[in-house]
């Protein structure tokens, strides 16, 4: 029988697929479609203090093998999530790891703070991809300097395994990994979406209502890659990768390049099963070349 | 509205029986899916992946044309807009295709309902014809009004007549029924006597959408509308489909989403945009 | 008449339509196959101080809607460049712009001063996407200071119009724009490629030897535009849009977007003759829409 | 090499006239192409758009195999390996193909040529009939070896036969022929009495082509080789396709290009890896 699991900052996973912040809801849309007990985890869509209703339409455009979004966090809130949605994610057996957004450090300090003493939450992620109010719209992870600080903060408020999501915009993501490292973070996740545009020419307008948005999908793989490359080269910490993974050859791609786990984003919306059938092409994989482990996958790309 | 949906959707490849083209660029497939057939209801759509590729990349969501529970194929309708549509209208029957459904809120139709009123714009025809069997099923009296810019343009008519409704028909260019638009002959209809208990069931482009509110309104019917806005998944987690609700109470969220909530949704209830 | 002529940093060019760096050769290439007096000029490959071999193969991988390349400024060097390349492209009635590069500020430097005084050059583009390697490979337009840096040491040398080719890995392109601008840049030229990887699973190698490469093609167009429509709202200079152009409805986007002319890139091995195609749709847009000039075109999008 | 070739390209959308499965994953196809049918060498290849979409995005390069300057056709040879030759083998009569070609530098038949050895492993057979053609054209003797995998792999010896040329065939599983290496076989025929000037003119994989090199040098004869590379153009812009020289001089390049510099390289001028 092949190992699957892996550990990650203190985090047990039974493997390592995970779905996305925001492609997966809160696990209850897809139930119907898909055995939620065999993912390694779900990272639920962004959770912040207040129910925020999002931007304006049009929030999505399809583009070339992937796709610009600007949903704006919408999102029920910390407490309408403890009431709606945690109970649920609570009966599901597959590690809970919740997203926490917000538009100032505090923010992420007091929805954490919040969900601190709920039972079935095995990991915070901290979304440092959402505009700093105080820092001009930058994202949180554009700064180290940023990242460390709000990291800090909500390390002293925690116990569990804190994921620190990681922006792909910015000029060294490895500077960005170890700010988090050195301030607390168990792990890193990347990448968040790739700052995207698209113009409709007729209208003379962009496609989506706040002019640019998030870029996700196969387009942004090779990004993607390259950041964890980046990070798994410079920094010393385990890193989950994220972008434009599609099926199990894509995950491996960011496992050999030092990815202890995955997380399937974009693709949930074609199919919510894709986190099923990766689990399964891995398995398939190890067998086929004769490992014991997944974890001796990890990392292991010959330079 | 009261009624309660089964959600329950399911993905499946399905072989597709045949592929129409009725006219222009307008086509009609049927597709083998029991399971669908036999829970969807009038109004829900099914979001349909054309290939296994990246281009395009997501589903593509088209209403429930029509449905055989017995013979378990449900119909879609659709005309090329794009590479989606079109790649569609290249696929031959024996082919199989991934559909997820069925999906969405539908039509509400209601047991003291004497008179439907359908109306449909455009490819907005297309949810009408099962829409109008289930409630001739449920024995009411229906009306179908149809609009379309030109004669090539207008789909389905003889299928409605075949169910022995009466249809009235306006074209843009007058090359068929009235000249003008069909929401200025409903306006017509509407003047005139009416049962107690009439339900507008619409379908359509934006604008012809927003004309039918006004004309909710103005007759003081109740209303019910199938819209359409761009979606990333279809089942609600993607967010990407909202649509303005029109006098949130406080604390009520702004917008609704299209896939979960609707389409179908209250004339009274949104506000459409473009 | 619709005129396509437009005129950036004092580089008159009859169409916003150019060929970019290292995806045209030198023209020669293309001749049989493109009328190249219709273009509205042709960025050479980058011209080095001395001949480079370039990288070991492979040096190329096709992704989905992109290209993955690291050719390592593979060029014949700038004395070879004046023999053997230049008395062809004088004889071509469009725009030539010679692309500099070099591992140093100095190297920039030279270049420029050996061509100064060579005829038929009708403007320089800095290609500051290539490591700087006084500064541990990051590349020069990384560092708003290096960029400034290398700018001015180049501005001194040459009377000609002076355009910086920015790279996209960077948080804020707007601020290197600035940094080139007020270090005497005539106009900025981006995106050069994203970087990016793609891994063979079954050999677990790398698909390029340089493990990580240049990303292009269809795949980064949104990124370039979201990069032009950060630069075009931030800072005052003309602005050349690159990125995964492949017809007039993409160039569009970008001239709507902000971008004064545009090059074609990955689309010319293709077909080299997407640069005609344009512009003959750019006319036909013009045409269509009872518009005099693209110029009226240039940073209209619709807020 | 001295002869020097006619480098004038183009770009054409080509009618395809036939698409015939040979066997397995093996294709051949015909293209009306009157300019390259006109102008091209054997070595030389056409670089074809298999669709036009972004998936694949570029173009991809085939050996032409066969030609016919009067009727105006090119063939070339394929086997399905991914995207590009699945979409290609699902071409079909009638439709169109955009073209670029003829591109790269082809073998060279010297005028005081003798006895020319064509050896083709695995596909690399593609280039051999149209070289095999002109050879004979010139009034030279031809001989041709050619090794597959196993039977199906192997394409193209009627063809070969029907030229009136001798074959000799070895297969790994020796499903036909000789059971074992092509260059084994060969390798026994350079063994037996050769004229003064004889030619290897070798097309195939990276393994099977540093073999060719051995038993060039080992028997002192003159080779030429079509190798492959990843192309990203296939008229020298992108720089993409470097093949390493075998011994450079000083200020001689490190690299020189397949696309144009070969895809034919003397045996002794280049280093292959893969
Ligand atoms: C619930 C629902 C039911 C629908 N039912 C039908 C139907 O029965 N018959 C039918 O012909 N069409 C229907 N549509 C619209 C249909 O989904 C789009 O026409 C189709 O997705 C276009 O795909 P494409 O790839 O051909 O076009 P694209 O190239 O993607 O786009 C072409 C044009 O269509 C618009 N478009 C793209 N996606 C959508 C979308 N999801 N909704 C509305 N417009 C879109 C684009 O803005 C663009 O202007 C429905 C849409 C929704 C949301
Ligand atoms: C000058 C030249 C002549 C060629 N002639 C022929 C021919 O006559 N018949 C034939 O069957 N094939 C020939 N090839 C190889 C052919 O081009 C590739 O098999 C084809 O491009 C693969 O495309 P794909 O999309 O099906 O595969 P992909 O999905 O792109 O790749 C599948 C596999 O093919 C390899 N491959 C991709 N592109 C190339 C390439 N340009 N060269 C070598 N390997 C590649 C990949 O590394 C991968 O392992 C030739 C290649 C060159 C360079
Ligand atoms: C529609 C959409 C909504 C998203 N919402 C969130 C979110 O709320 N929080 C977050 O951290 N990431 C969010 N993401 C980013 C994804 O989790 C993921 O990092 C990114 O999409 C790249 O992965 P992919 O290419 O597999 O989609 C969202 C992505 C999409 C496409
Ligand atoms: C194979 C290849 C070689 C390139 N060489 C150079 C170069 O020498 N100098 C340079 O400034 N940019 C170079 N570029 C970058 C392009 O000029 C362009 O900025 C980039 O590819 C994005 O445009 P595209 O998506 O249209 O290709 C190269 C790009 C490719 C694909
Ligand atoms: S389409 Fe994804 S939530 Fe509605
Ligand atoms: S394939 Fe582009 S230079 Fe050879």
């Amino acid at each position: 029988m092949i190992d699957l699991s892996i550990e990650i900052g203190g985090l047990r996973l039974k493997n390592p697929v995970l779905a996305a912040s925001g492609t997966f809801g809160y696990g209850q849309e897809s139930a119907d479609l898909v055995d939620l007990n065999a993912l390694g985890g779900i990272v639920t869509k962004s959770v912040t203090l207040q129910p925020r209703d999002g931007n304006p339409p049009p929030r999505i455009v399809e583009l070339p093998a992937g796709l610009l979004n600007s949903i704006g966090l919408a999102n029920v809130g910390v407490e309408g999530f403890i009431k709606e949605k945690l109970p649920f994610l609570r009966s599901v057996k597959t590690a809970v790891i919740v997203n926490v957004a917000g538009s100032a450090g505090d923010e992420f300090l007091k929805v954490v703070e919040r969900l601190e003493n709920e039972e079935g939450i095995h990991a915070y992620e901290l979304n440092f991809s959402c505009p700093n109010v105080k820092e001009g719209g930058l994202e949180f992870s554009q700064e180290p300097r940023v990242t460390s600080q709000v990291t800090s903060l909500v390390r002293n408020a925690t116990r569990r395994p804190l994921i620190v999501k990681l922006t792909p915009n910015v000029t060294r993501i490895s500077d960005i990994a170890r700010a988090a490292k050195e301030s607390g973070a168990d792990a890193v996740s990347l990448i968040n979406t790739l700052v995207g545009m698209a113009v409709d020419i007729q209208t003379r307008r962009p496609k989506i209502n706040t002019v640019t948005g998030g870029y996700s999908g196969p387009a942004i793989k090779p990004v993607a890659l390259a950041k964890v490359y980046e990070v798994a080269k410079h920094v010393d910490i385990p890193i989950i990768g994220i972008g434009g993974i599609m099926n199990g050859r894509d995950a491996l791609e960011f496992i050999l390049t030092g990815a202890a786990a995955i997380q399937v984003g974009t693709a949930n919306f074609i199919d919510p099963r894709t986190g099923e059938k990766i689990i399964a092409e891995l398995m398939d994989f190890c067998q086929r070349n004769g490992l014991q482990s997944i974890r001796e996958l990890v990392g292991s790309l010959r330079i | 509205m009261t009624e309660t949906f089964d959600r329950r959707k399911g993905i499946y490849d399905c072989p597709i029986l045949s592929v129409k083209n009725l006219s222009g660029a307008i086509y009609l497939m049927r597709l083998h899916s029991p399971a669908i057939a036999q829970s969807v209801h009038p109004g829900q759509f099914v979001n349909l992946k054309v290939n296994d590729e990246f281009i395009p990349l997501l589903r593509k969501p088209f209403s429930v044309c029509r449905r055989d529970q017995r013979e378990g194929w449900i119909e879609v309708l659709w005309k090329i807009v794009g590479k989606g549509t079109e790649i569609l209208a290249g696929c031959r029957a024996g082919e199989l295709l991934n559909v997820l459904g069925p999906l969405g809120h539908g039509y509400t139709i209601r047991p003291e309902l004497e008179l439907a009123i359908l109306v449909g714009g455009g490819l907005g025809v297309a949810p009408l014809p099962f829409l109008c069997e289930e409630i001739l099923k449920a024995g009411k009296k229906v009306e179908v009004f149809l609009g379309a810019k030109s004669e090539p343009e207008l789909a389905l008519v003889p299928e409605f007549i075949e169910m022995g409704v009466e249809v009235f028909v306006a074209t843009e260019d007058g090359s068929v029924g009235n000249a003008g638009l069909v929401t200025e002959i409903l306006i017509e209809r509407l003047k005139r006597s009416l049962p107690q208990r009439v339900n507008l069931f619409s379908c359509g482009p934006t604008g012809f959408l927003n004309r039918m509110i006004q004309i909710t309104e103005s007759f003081n019917l109740e209303g019910q509308m199938a819209i359409e806005t761009m979606m990333g998944c279809g089942f609600g987690i993607c967010v990407g489909c909202p649509v303005r609700v029109r006098d949130p109470r406080p604390g009520e969220r702004l917008y609704k989403l299209t896939c979960i909530d609707g389409p179908v949704f209250d004339a009274r209830e949104v506000i459409l945009s473009d």
